[in-house]
């Protein structure tokens, strides 16, 4: 199996211009493959179509966790409320400043090893598939390699039986 | 808010002597909140103490041979090579694969230092400790993000 | 001024066992017994150790940081690191993996020929660069080889030690041993080429033959197997072409430059830093950190603690009083003193840290030198003929017999943790199977060559 | 060695070789304050170009204290760094500094005066970059806390931290360089430095109380999210810290001591590295020593084979002439020109590269003044002191001039940027320029005061 025989969908995604409160808006409308509303990260195109970046929910944290608790271990010194707080800060950011810009992708007949082995070392929960001409069609999401996992691992009687 | 306040109740645990079948097996069938099959992290109980954490990506880690992953050599795999890894390591324990460091916090932290740690530590869930060290709970990265919108809506509200 | 050349002669001066001799020989004794231990970590010993010596006033840090004889070898400490950062450099380019994937395609998917490109590669790479840089980078693209072909990648990590062990004998830059012997005997790079690559070019010949026999028949593979190497597409290794260009125009003036450097009475040092200065440069990075960063710093400390602690031994006589013993027992003849220097040199590296070994051998062999022509002094002394032979042998002795066991060499080390991480564990004894004959196989060689080369024919 | 001591000393010729190192390094100082390049990069490849060109030889380079690396700086610097990174993830700082924030009892403007003297005071004992780096994030954590603007904290604390490394030998680069060169130890520092420190503290907190006392308000139920912070949960390891501690004490009383018992201060900080290396048990130390900051350590090296370079062909003997000229041989004034020159200088560029050519320059004057004189006699001269007391209090004080005056400056800028509080070039002047100028008058009161006219 090749990463186009597992990808999803792209169901929506986000412009550069569209504040942190579009983007937690928008993800948390979208319908998935399983019937779940709700996704954790999206990708980010250009009026063109390109693909410019991505967010997730963690890069929308990020914004909202002021650095200076990034870069030292202030875990502990931390009030109740602080992250409303930094939340109502940053809500009118623009996506464009707290997007992954380096946009890790797979072309569309890349063998699974390597959506794995992309996912696992640069610590993804999804993946942009993307065809010849680069541009994105579909995404690969790490329970996609979960389930190709599984189905080596069992076969659906097994899973049905317990 | 605080960490009780959104944390989701445990529902399943894998042992360390669990192989990774089962593991997966178990992962596959376990309810979530509202419904829901399925979930992509469990954590390991080893005589009821917190043993670690099993994850998807410490599954994959584990299917991925080492030598991928200390190198740049990500364009050189081959079709099925996925899925012939991952018979190699079906029979291995969760014991050896789990991540052992389990990243925890108290009932009453703050839901910043959770995010904090989450993003630091690039964590999706992050068990839950009560005084006496037993895990009472599981705050998922959703929980915060839920406290995100809220926090949007209220605004959006005034 | 006058402070250094007092000094220099109470370097010389015979030795009296005094409490500072006591003392000396104490910390450096048990510095070298926990590093043979590994209870604590080589570096910190060094550097404790050496720090010791001059809060002892063993040594002044004035010896220990400018004076060559006493303190540390500078030249060496920039040579390795003006290397290291060259390659730090070079290696997110993907050279090196484009380099094993082409190797691979170039053996047709054949496992033996595979096997056999892959130890010449890696040992003409061992030459040129660091053997554990070398290792560090096939051995990765030889495990995805060996998972490909559905082969055991035992035989080929470990033949790739091997090579790498040989191949870093043949030049100065090749083996740490050969840059401090380089660098302490004042040897050039032409020096080495002409004394040790042809012995080496031998013995890798030997190796090839002896793996032929050894593997030639057990190693099969299924041709539908063989495809998947054959569909590999290395060029999709190279990450940067431009830096990959700009590091080999570096690399490729680098090499000039050392082959040169003797007659153009430059340091090899001086040559490595102009390397590392230019390609820097040439990167045009804002961030240099990272690169000096990723320079084996343990390492390059590990050194300069070992020099400061040999200097304390030095100054109080300890090396005079053991070449004077080494001379009692060659009885002055140097063909003897030779032997007993590889052979010795060998079973050490074997079993211990061959960089120690070296760094404590260097100066013995110069005071056994002294001793031997009191007249002579400088370069006269340092390049006396008949102590030439002297030197080959300590640089052939103590680098083949890191391929003794598997704590012989970092390469080796390197290996068999590459290896077990792979879920392929080379033990202590399988390792020792393949390495000791190989080792004294090759040792024996050299001894011959020696023999014959400077006893015998005396070109 | 001795040929090459004589040929230094040689009266200087205008040949070839002369040229070409004068050409190298103006060249890199130009690319330096440019900042078109990496400083480091500059450095090294400077420094190579003047081995390679032969202008130095390798072993001058690398074995001559006169010409080369000044490897006592060299090892002092990696072996303080070794140390802090050690005592880093302890979690130590933190705790100071939360436990300051307490003390302050969530008063701002008292919390900003303990910074600043918690500031100074670890900026005199560790290095200036390393304690703002430290007290700076959780300056921005309690300004959010207390929600008043971090930006005059921050900027007091970059301030208090030049202030205060100026104190010692060890707290700023230029005194460790001029230490080593002169020959001075910690005490000679102690006795000379820190007295015209404690004033010039006091007169910077005094200036702000004035400007900032009536400003910062807070709401009190704010405080009380200081007060209710634990600062022992910030200690993460207190077995290490306790190994670090001691570790620090010895090295600091080795510090005090280090003239008296004939150490170098390269000694005592490197046997302080392997004693915490050995005690903290790590098997592996790459982590430890590849967070040594190797760029700033390699910027030293080239710039002092860079400066061997000139130093060999006599530009810098011929720039001393210059200077003697200009002031008549006039001690007093000289101490003055080397002062304000060295604070003006300092604003604007770096102060390292200003040092190591200003050291070997005073050298070659001190050498034209009294001929006969040579080592210790000629390089404490009475007569000389003041004047390296003059440079380490303009080039550490004029640091504060300019937001790229000295690292701490930039670092505590770039955080603040980060944070979202754009400190502009001219705001930060606006603070330091007056401050700067303030602590260098004192400071030329207190030379004039104490060598020249008291003469104690």
């Amino acid at each position: 199996m090749k990463a186009k025989d597992i990808m999803e969908q792209v169901k929506d995604h986000l412009s550069p211009d569209d504040t942190i409160r579009d983007a937690v808006n928008k993800m948390r409308v979208v319908k998935r493959d399983d019937g779940i509303v709700g996704v954790k990260g999206m990708i980010v195109l250009d009026r063109e179509g390109n693909l410019v970046g991505m967010v997730s929910v963690k890069d929308i944290l990020k914004a909202i966790i002021p650095f200076y608790m990034t870069m030292t271990e202030l875990g502990e010194f931390t009030w109740e409320g602080m992250l409303s707080e930094m939340t109502k800060k940053v809500a009118d950011k623009k996506v464009e400043e707290i997007m992954v810009k380096d946009v890790i992708t797979v072309p569309e007949d890349a063998p699974l090893m390597e959506c794995a082995d992309f996912i696992v070392k640069h610590n993804l929960q999804r993946v942009p598939v993307v065809d010849r001409e680069k541009r994105v069609v579909g995404i690969i999401y790490v329970r996609d390699l979960y389930n190709a996992i599984v189905k080596v691992l069992l076969n659906d009687k097994e899973v049905e039986n317990i | 808010m605080k960490a009780k306040d959104v944390m989701e109740p445990i529902t399943e645990t894998l042992s360390p002597e669990t192989t990774l079948k089962e593991a997966v097996n178990r992962m596959k069938v376990a309810r979530r909140g509202e419904g829901w099959t399925g979930v992509k992290g469990m954590i390991v109980l080893d005589d009821g103490k917190l043993a670690g954490i099993v994850s998807i990506k410490d599954i994959l880690r584990a299917i991925i041979p080492s030598y991928m992953r200390l190198t740049e050599l990500g364009e050189f795999t081959w079709d099925g090579m996925l899925e012939e890894m991952t018979k190699k390591v079906a029979g291995k324990k969760v014991g050896e694969v789990m991540t052992r460091d389990v990243i925890t916090v108290s009932e009453d932290a703050p839901l910043m230092e959770c995010a904090d740690l989450m993003v630091k530590h690039s964590l999706q869930r992050l068990p839950v400790l009560d005084k006496d060290k037993r895990v009472v709970g599981m705050v998922y990265i959703r929980d915060l993000y839920q406290a995100i919108v809220q926090a949007l809506l209220d605004k959006e509200g005034e | 001024m006058t402070q250094v050349t007092q000094e220099a002669a109470a370097a010389s001066q015979p030795f009296v066992m005094d409490t500072v001799f006591w003392t000396a020989t104490t910390i450096f004794v048990l510095a070298y017994a926990v590093i043979v231990s590994e209870k604590v970590h080589k570096t910190v010993v060094a550097l404790f150790g050496a720090a010791l010596m001059l809060v002892l006033k063993i040594l002044e840090q004035y010896e220990a940081f400018h004076v060559e004889e006493l303190g540390v070898d500078w030249n060496v400490i920039f040579l390795l690191i003006g290397m290291m950062t060259i390659i730090n450099l070079m290696r997110p380019t993907g050279f090196f993996e484009y380099i094993a994937i082409k190797s691979a395609k170039a053996g047709k998917g054949d496992p033996m020929r595979i096997m056999t490109i892959f130890a010449l590669v890696t040992a003409v790479l061992s030459a040129l660069l660091d053997n554990v840089t070398t290792v560090l980078l096939l051995a990765p693209v030889t495990l995805l080889i060996a998972d490909a072909l559905e082969v055991d990648p035992v035989p080929f990590l470990i033949v790739e030690a091997l090579a790498s062990n040989i191949g870093g004998t043949a030049t100065l830059i090749g083996d740490p041993p050969n840059i401090m012997i380089a660098s302490k005997a004042k040897l050039d790079f032409m020096d080495f080429i002409y004394n040790l690559t042809p012995v080496v070019i031998v013995l890798m010949v030997v190796l090839l033959v002896v793996v032929k026999i050894v593997f030639g028949k057990k190693l099969k593979t299924r041709e539908e197997l063989k495809e998947r190497i054959m569909q590999m597409n290395e060029k999709e290794a190279i990450k940067d072409p431009l830096m990959l260009k700009k590091s080999l125009f570096v690399l490729g003036l680098v090499l000039v430059g050392f082959v040169f450097h003797g007659t153009l009475h430059l340091q090899p040092a001086t040559v490595a830093l102009f390397g590392a200065g230019l390609l820097l440069l040439l990167s045009g990075t804002h961030d240099p950190h990272h690169y000096l960063a990723e320079v084996e710093w343990p390492t390059i400390f590990f050194f300069i603690g070992l020099f400061i602690l040999v200097g304390g031994v030095v100054k109080v006589g300890l090396i005079k009083l053991m070449s004077m013993k080494m001379l009692d027992l060659t009885q002055g003849n140097l063909f003897a003193t030779s032997m007993i220097v590889m052979w010795f040199s060998a079973i050490a590296s074997a079993i211990v840290d061959n960089i120690p070994y070296v760094a404590t051998m260097n100066p013995l062999i110069i005071d056994m030198a002294k001793q031997m022509w009191p007249q002579e002094a400088g370069l006269a002394l340092l390049r006396h003929p008949d102590l030439m032979p002297v030197w080959w042998s300590l640089a052939l002795g103590a680098c083949l017999g890191g391929n003794g066991s598997p704590i012989g060499a970092s390469a080796n080390v390197i290996v068999v943790g590459m290896a077990e991480r792979a879920g392929k564990k080379i033990s202590f004894m399988r390792f020792v199977a393949y390495g000791f004959p190989i080792m004294l196989l090759t040792v024996f060689i050299s001894m011959i060559y020696v023999w014959l080369r400077y006893y015998v024919l005396k070109f | 060695m001795t040929n090459e001591a004589a040929a230094a000393t040689q009266p200087f010729v205008m040949n070839a070789s002369f040229w070409t190192a004068t050409v190298i390094f103006l060249l890199a100082y130009a690319l330096i304050v440019s900042e078109k390049v990496h400083k480091t990069v500059v450095a090294l490849f400077g420094a190579a170009l003047m081995l390679v060109l032969k202008i130095l030889e390798q072993k001058e380079a690398f074995h001559v204290e006169e010409f080369g690396v000044d490897w006592n700086v060299i090892f002092l610097l990696i072996s303080m760094m070794v140390i802090i990174n050690l005592m880093k993830p302890t979690g130590f700082f933190e705790y100071i500094a939360i436990k300051s924030a307490k003390l302050g009892k969530g008063e701002p403007m008292r919390i900003m005066t303990i910074f600043a003297l918690v500031t100074a005071v670890l900026s005199a004992l560790l290095d200036n970059v390393t304690t703002v780096l430290l007290l700076a994030p959780v300056t921005l954590l309690i300004a959010d806390a207390l929600e008043v603007d971090p930006v005059p904290f921050l900027i007091a604390e970059a301030l208090a931290s030049n202030i205060g490394g100026t104190a010692t030998l060890i707290g700023d680069p230029p005194n460790i360089m001029i230490a080593s060169k002169a020959k001075l130890d910690f005490i000679s520092f102690i006795y000379n430095l820190t007295p015209a420190i404690i004033v010039i503290m006091a007169a910077f907190l005094f200036v702000l109380k004035l400007i900032f006392g009536k400003r910062l308000r807070v709401k009190p139920e704010l405080r009380q999210r200081i007060l209710e912070m634990d600062e022992r949960e910030a200690i993460k390891d207190p077995l290490m810290l306790k190994k670090s501690l001691f570790v620090l004490a010895i090295v600091i009383t080795g510090f005090v001591l280090h003239g008296m018992l004939g150490y170098e201060p390269a000694t005592v900080a490197l046997f302080g590295a392997g004693l915490l290396l050995l005690l903290s048990g790590t098997h592996e130390p790459h982590h430890v020593l590849a967070e040594v900051e190797w760029p700033t350590i390699f910027f030293f090296m080239g710039l002092f084979i860079i400066i061997g370079g000139v130093v060999k062909v006599g530009l810098i003997k011929w720039m001393s002439i210059e200077v003697l000229a200009l002031t008549h041989g006039n001690m007093f004034a000289t101490s003055m020109l080397i002062m304000w020159f060295s604070a003006f200088a300092s604003a604007f560029v770096d102060n390292i590269p200003y040092v190591a050519t200003m050291n070997p320059l005073i050298i070659d004057m001190a050498n034209q003044i009294w001929p006969h004189l040579q080592g210790i006699k000629l390089l404490h001269n009475p007569e000389l002191m003041p004047l390296w007391w003059s440079l380490a209090l303009g080039a550490c004080l004029g640091g504060n001039g300019t937001a790229i005056g000295a690292s701490a400056n930039v670092i505590v800028v770039g955080l603040a940027e980060r944070a979202g509080r754009k400190i502009t070039f001219i705001r930060f002047m606006a603070y330091g320029m007056p401050v700067m100028i303030l602590t260098v008058l004192l400071s030329t009161v207190y030379v004039w005061l104490r060598y020249y006219v008291l003469k104690i």
